[in-house]
């Protein structure tokens, strides 16, 4: 039971700081938002067992990719902007679109919710242990798990070059 | 060693000039100006492989069909071959594109001053579309190739053209582009009408249903028509040829427009010979057109490369006047008359650029009266012209002669209006040499201009000897392709 | 001697070595002038002038020898070839090369190598002062290698090399002054205008090659003389077509009405070309041509009264236009227009012996006149007006005594050359009941003595025009003397070898010819008219000839009130009758307007490039401006129309 | 009432709109990119929602490439936000129209 009421906490906690990120005019605040998020996020897989990607969450995404987020905010030094949700061209029909999908799948979880939430899989006991987790990655996953090696140098030279000073 | 290049010779001719491509590629930017020589060398050599080809061809001639071929499976799932094979027109044909190319790039030796190196490679990567598109037999793997000669000259004009060069590239390209899509797309109903064939010979046997052939044939028809150029689709060909460096005009006018000519005689024509039939009237008043058209307009160009240009409509006309004919005589004229177009306009060609590198003006009334100052470059320029007019006992005239014969058997009035054109060929000509040549000199900057050296001596004596030995006598060309055109004659029903 | 000597040589090899000498020789000569152009190094006159004569003079002896043979032939008096290879060919014909020589061709040969050896002894002497001496020797040589095929040839299409070789000659001779840009485009009219010819010539051919191609087996030289003539029958159905259009090549060739205009222009090249091509030689293929094939002519009746009346029309045409010229070389051009204008007349009526008659004894006298006139002007420092001559008769005397003999041969003064052949065209034209035809060509006859009397009076007698050049150069130079006094006597004797049996003669020529050509087609006249005809015409042109001398060389003051009376007529004349306006406004204007600006600037500037390429790229553009609008370049437009598309292909799969 | 996987799926599928909705609508280009960490995160949840209560574990290991990317995304993303910033001084979407036809 006690599983049911963290899940809603966390839950709920994840969705009002992903709101937050999205209408938070400053920027600053934006990215503090987005990191309990991520924290929050990173509970609720703890709550499903996966408790590497947990770590990794907090580690990567709160940790190294925030900072990176934050350094740049910083190093631009840029004003709040005034959140107008009608300032974009076509607004109206953005909003209009956004609001029917909104509305969509609300409508889908109210009107179908009843055997849509006990129709659920039942959970089985496997742990997403770092051991079990690393071995499949180490073993089935090992090319595709090198190959992001080399994406990953490829991002830092694509960054470097992206992010140098034009050559005179 | 030498067993395995007599099997293999046409495909080692084919691909010759792409190895040469290879060092030229790796070569420095510093000894850029080693490509020429990297260049020259591979073309010379792969017009040593064509001779030996043409020698093997005598050998192992048989009388009708193809000989020296080469034949492998390329996408076996789709049924597409790497199928190669030559009869006597294609060998004529590659032995045309292997000579002119090594006097287009020394045509260029001085002439291109910016990326050498690209230059001299998509000259030899012309070389292997053009080889390979006379080659091929193989629906799809002449598509290939077809496709490949006409990229790398987009960049010759594009890149190293003159003024309007980028106006003139696009227009190449989208013309020629039409044409081959549509082509495209007849190949792809050919090859499912026929049970997914794209051998040639096989598909020579197979008779398509009339009404599907009709439509075939003119997306084909319209492809080649394009590239010889026939009246009313030639407007590309005097800006192309105009705003090409002169190697690129040489290649275009010597052997590019060829291809075109060529496709009709061993692709749309044999393959869809009721369609021929119904649309042989309107090939023929085309061609006459063409004729009498392109000599009428030739004759009151400013610009003599345009002027030669559209020269090259009216000779490409007799082409065709004589392949559409199905004659025997026009036929073989039109074979002869490819030849031999392809020296004298190339000839031509590189003496326009020659006089261009010197002046760097094109406009007849920039000239007047060189042929004092210049007698070495006359001489040579009003020989190549009257060849070009079809003066009797110069290369021209048999061709001429022949088509003109197809052309009146098929109907007199086409043989009668087209044999304007040869007068109008003598009236722009000399009134070309005329207002160049003769007369007071009119520039002073011509005054001094120089006149032949002898790297432009090689250039020309050689041309200049074949078109007094194909003048005198063209047995040496028509005896290796009699046997096929009976064949090609053959298969057109006649 | 000659025997054994042709024990050593075939006959075959000699005969291939007539044309190659003489290419020989230019191919030396030019050799020799390009490279003089870009080294210190000049080939001396005497050694270009040596190799130009000595090679048509060893093809003249050859080919005497070779008469020498065909005379003792039995029965063809002709030698032969064979054929030497194959030109080209379809399956079921071929044309070979081979050279043959007939009593027609042997005489014009040895009109051609004699003539020609003798008019490049003059030119030795005549360009020696020139620049281009290689350069013109080489063109001449090459000019008597073509006509040598033209005649020698034993087919049409080799026939056809010649004839177009001869015409690049002439272009290149008559533009041989090229900084002078009215020389070059004399040149390249007469080339052009002769094309239209040939165009003519090209289109006989194919009718006859089409006729004979079912009689053929394979490898059959079809277009050869000697298989169309053996098979002339199967070209009745052709006949009157194929024998217009190769009519039409003569007209262009031997410059007849419609296509004589380059003629005349042409004397722009150096005076002995006129001699030689524009006299002697290559404006008599025409005739050559027409007697080549006159089994295929006499099948054509209409044709030959074609070539009757368009000889007639020529030869009265052209001599009413020769009355009033300034320039001596026109007079004398116009002149030639006439005499072949004879020849075509000749023909027409069937007497083709006849017409080779004139053409021989007109190369005489007519190289003579030009040669002469050359002299003149030699003299005269490069002045042609006869206006401002005058009393050269004592400057001047073996040219004066040489023109004067040759003015009386083509003024048909027995017993010169021109006597004997004109008259003979006159009484056949006469006695084939061609009366009108007859009465003008006596008149042109007439005219013909007037204005070469006329020429004769203005350049020789009277008082030297004060305002022409002041110093007559005295002629001394032999190279140019020995071919006048030969042609002078080849024009009083040439003329000999067709007297007429009813003046008592042989006439060994119409014997010699007798064989190749067709036996009169009409019946022949009275022996005693031809005789008083005979006496006719020579009065007649006597007559005219004194009322010439008279009026230009006695009372020059009449002269100029006759022109004043007649001012139309005159204008007319002196302006020769607007042909080359009318030509200039009715063909060359139009084709050009109608090339520049209907086929270039319409057709394919607007109609092809701007309305069917540039509308199907306007088109394409049309669409692309609907792309266009959707691109505003604001991502999160992108980003919307991501979503949206994202959302429309859930849906879609989800309903 | 046992938590199932719909339960899950429908935290992600806000997530996921939330994300969605920052694109569209924000202006600022770091928050954009927040945005689109927002809806990678949605993904991730849903990945090992799906791992979880089908008993594999590769659903996790595909999170883990997520991660990765999202690292490569964001310091390639990230280096265009400073590139674009010298080029107009500002990380305003609109201010770009390069792209406009």
């Amino acid at each position: 039971m006690i599983e049911a009421y963290l899940f809603y906490f966390f839950a709920v906690t994840t969705v009002l700081l992903a709101v937050t990120v999205v209408v938070q005019p400053n920027p600053i605040g934006a990215a503090v938002s987005l990191v309990g998020t991520f924290f929050s996020l990173a509970a609720l897989f703890v709550l499903l067992h996966a408790h590497f990607v947990a770590i990794m969450q907090i580690i990567l995404y709160a940790g190294a990719i925030m900072v990176l987020f934050i350094f740049v905010i910083m190093l631009l030094n840029l004003e709040p902007e005034k959140v107008k949700l009608r300032t974009i061209a076509g607004n109206r029909l953005v909003q209009g679109s956004a609001a029917l999908y909104l509305a969509g799948v609300i409508a889908l979880a109210f009107f179908g919710w009843r055997q849509f939430f006990t129709q659920g899989v039942v959970a089985n006991e496997m742990e997403g242990t770092i051991e079990a987790v690393g071995k499949l990655l180490l073993t089935d996953y090992l090319v595709p798990f090198e190959m992001t090696s080399v994406l990953l140098l490829v991002a830092i030279i694509g960054a470097v070059i992206l992010a140098r000073k034009p050559v005179e | 060693m030498i067993p395995w290049i007599a099997s293999h010779i046409l495909t080692i001719t084919i691909f010759l000039p792409l190895v040469g491509v290879l060092p030229i590629m790796m070569l420095p930017r510093r000894f850029e100006e080693g490509s020429r020589a990297i260049a020259l060398f591979f073309s010379l050599i792969t017009f040593i492989a064509s001779l030996a080809m043409w020698w093997l061809y005598q050998i192992n001639a048989v009388d009708n069909g193809f000989t020296l071929i080469e034949q492998h499976p390329w996408i076996p799932t789709l049924n597409f071959q790497y199928f190669v094979g030559i009869d006597g027109v294609s060998l004529l044909m590659i032995v045309l594109t292997t000579l002119l190319i090594p006097l287009a790039i020394l045509g260029a030796w001085n002439e291109i001053k910016t990326r050498r190196k690209e230059f001299m490679g998509l000259i030899l990567l012309t070389e292997v579309g053009l080889l390979g598109a006379f080659a091929a037999l193989d629906l799809f793997l002449f598509y290939v190739f077809w496709e490949l000669m006409l990229i790398p000259m987009y960049f010759l004009v594009g890149i190293w053209g003159g003024k309007h060069r980028i106006m003139a590239a696009m227009k190449l390209l989208i013309y020629t582009l039409f044409g081959s899509l549509l082509m495209l797309v007849a190949i792809f109903v050919v090859y499912a009408k026929s049970g997914y064939q794209m051998n040639l010979i096989d598909l020579y046997q197979m008779k398509l249903d009339p009404g599907i052939q009709l439509w075939c044939f003119m997306a084909f028809a319209l492809a080649f028509a394009i590239k010889v150029p026939l009246w009313p689709v030639h407007t590309w060909l005097p800006d192309a040829h105009t705003e090409a460096p002169t190697a690129g005009s040489v290649i275009l006018a010597g052997v590019f427009l060829k291809v075109g000519a060529y496709g009709f005689y061993r692709i749309a024509m044999p393959l869809f010979p009721d369609a021929v039939l119904q649309a042989q009237p309107l090939l023929m008043s085309l061609s006459v057109i063409g004729i009498v058209v392109g000599a009428l307009v030739a004759m009151i160009q400013p610009d003599m490369k345009r002027l030669i240009a559209y020269s090259s409509v009216s000779h490409m006309g007799f082409v065709m006047l004589g392949l559409a004919s199905l004659t025997t005589e026009g036929v073989e004229g039109a074979v002869l008359q490819l030849v031999n177009h392809g020296i004298s306009t190339g000839a031509l060609f590189l003496l326009i650029g020659i006089i261009y590198s010197r002046t760097h003006t094109r406009q007849i009334s920039d000239y007047g009266g060189i042929a004092k100052v210049v007698p070495w470059f006359s001489a040579a320029f009003i020989f190549v012209a009257l060849s070009s007019a079809g003066l009797p006992g110069l290369n021209n005239f048999v061709g001429e002669f022949l088509t003109l014969m197809g052309g009146f058997a098929y109907g007199k009035v086409y043989g009668v209006i087209a044999a304007i054109g040869v007068i109008l060929g003598a009236a722009y000509l000399l009134w070309l040499v005329e207002r160049v040549f003769f007369g007071q000199v009119t520039n002073e900057h011509n005054k001094t201009l120089k006149d032949l050296n002898p790297r432009e001596l090689t250039l020309l004596i050689p041309l200049m000897l074949l078109m007094v030995v194909f003048g005198v006598y063209p047995k040496l060309l028509l005896d290796p392709c009699m046997g096929s055109i009976s064949t090609f004659l053959q298969l057109m029903g006649r | 001697m000659i025997e054994q000597l042709l024990q050593h040589i075939s006959i075959p090899t000699l005969m291939c070595l007539i044309p190659l000498l003489p290419l020989l020789g230019a191919i030396a000569n030019g050799k020799m002038y390009l490279f003089s152009t870009r080294s210190q190094w000049k080939p001396s006159h005497a050694l270009s002038g040596t190799i130009a004569v000595v090679m048509p003079l060893i093809s003249f002896l050859i080919v005497a020898v070779l008469f020498y043979i065909a005379m003792g032939l039995e029965d063809s008096h002709s030698v032969s070839t064979g054929p030497l290879f194959t030109w080209f060919g379809g399956t079921q014909w071929a044309v070979t090369i081979g050279l043959k020589l007939d009593q027609l061709s042997l005489i014009m040969a040895l009109v051609v190598t004699g003539v020609g050896s003798l008019i490049h002894l003059y030119s030795v002497g005549y360009m020696s002062h020139d620049d281009g001496f290689a350069k013109y020797f080489a063109y001449l040589n090459l000019f008597l290698f073509f006509m040598l095929l033209l005649i020698l040839g034993d087919s049409l299409p080799l026939m056809f090399v010649g004839w177009e070789g001869v015409g690049l000659c002439s272009y290149l001779l008559i533009g041989f002054w090229f900084t002078d840009i009215e020389k070059a485009k004399a040149g390249k009219k007469a080339f052009i205008v002769n094309r239209i010819g040939d165009f003519g010539f090209v289109l006989g051919i194919f009718f006859i090659w089409q006729a004979l191609q079912p009689t053929a087996q394979p490898g059959d030289a079809i277009l050869s003389f000697s298989y169309i003539s053996t098979h002339a029958a199967f070209l009745a159905p052709v006949a009157t077509a194929a024998t217009l259009l190769l009519f039409l090549g003569a007209t262009g060739k031997s410059a007849q009405i419609p296509l004589y205009v380059w003629l005349p222009d042409a004397m722009a090249g150096p005076t002995p070309v006129s001699a030689l091509i524009h006299a002697a030689t290559m404006v008599t293929a025409g005739i050559y041509m027409v007697a080549r094939l006159n089994f295929l002519f006499v099948l054509a009746p209409t044709t030959l009264n074609v070539i009757a009346i368009v000889g007639c029309a020529t030869a009265f045409f052209a001599a009413t236009m020769g009355l009033v010229q300034d320039d001596i070389k026109k007079v004398l051009a116009y002149s030639t227009v006439s005499q072949l204008g004879f020849m075509f007349l000749a023909l027409g009526v069937g007497a083709f012996s006849v017409a080779i008659f004139h053409v021989m004894t007109h190369a005489f006298f007519k190289a003579l006149l030009f040669l002469g006139s050359g002299s003149v002007i030699h003299a005269m420092d490069g002045e042609q007006r006869l206006s401002m001559y005058g009393g050269l008769r004592k400057h001047l005397p073996v040219t004066f005594t040489t023109f004067l003999i040759g003015t009386l041969a083509i003024a048909g003064i027995w017993p010169f050359a021109g006597f004997f052949s004109k008259d003979a065209i006159l009484w056949h034209v006469y006695s084939s009941g061609h009366f009108w035809l007859w009465l003008i060509a006596t008149l042109a006859a007439g005219l013909t003595a007037f204005y070469m009397f006329r020429l004769v009076g203005l350049a020789f007698f009277g008082k030297r025009n004060p305002a022409g050049p002041h110093h007559v150069h005295p002629e001394n130079s032999v190279t140019m003397l020995l071919p006048l006094v030969v042609l002078a006597v080849l024009s009083i004797i040439g003329g000999w070898v067709g007297v007429p049996h009813a003046m008592g003669g042989h006439d060994h020529i119409m014997t010699w010819l007798a064989p190749l050509f067709p036996t009169a087609l009409h019946e022949a006249g009275n022996e005693s008219t031809e005789l008083f005809m005979g006496l006719g015409s020579m009065t007649w042109g006597a007559i005219w000839a004194i009322i010439a001398w008279i009026l230009y060389s006695q009372h020059r003051g009449w002269a100029d009130q006759m022109a004043a009376r007649f001012k139309r007529c005159y204008t007319l004349l002196v302006n020769l009758y607007y042909v080359d306006q009318i030509y200039d406004a009715v063909v060359v204007q139009p084709l050009l307007w109608f090339s520049r600006s209907v086929l270039w600037q319409t057709v394919d500037a607007v109609l092809i490039d701007k309305i069917l390429v540039g509308g199907s790229a306007r088109i394409a553009r049309l669409f692309g401006r609907v792309g266009t609008a959707m691109e505003t370049g604001l991502v999160p437009h992108y980003v919307f129309l991501l979503v949206l598309g994202s959302v429309v292909v859930l849906g879609w799969m989800i309903l | 009432m046992e938590i199932t996987v719909h339960h899950y799926i429908v935290i992600s599928c806000l997530l996921f709109i939330i994300g969605i909705f920052g694109v569209l609508t924000r202006r600022n280009l770091l928050i954009i990119l927040m945005s689109v960490e927002l809806m990678l995160s949605a993904a991730n949840l849903a990945l090992v929602a799906f791992s979880r209560f089908s008993s594999h574990l590769d659903g996790q290991v595909a999170v883990l490439f997520v991660f990765i990317i999202a690292a490569a995304e964001a310091a390639v993303g990230l280096g265009i936000v400073i590139a674009a910033f010298r080029h107009t001084s500002g990380v305003r979407v609109t201010s770009w129209k390069e792209l406009k036809g």
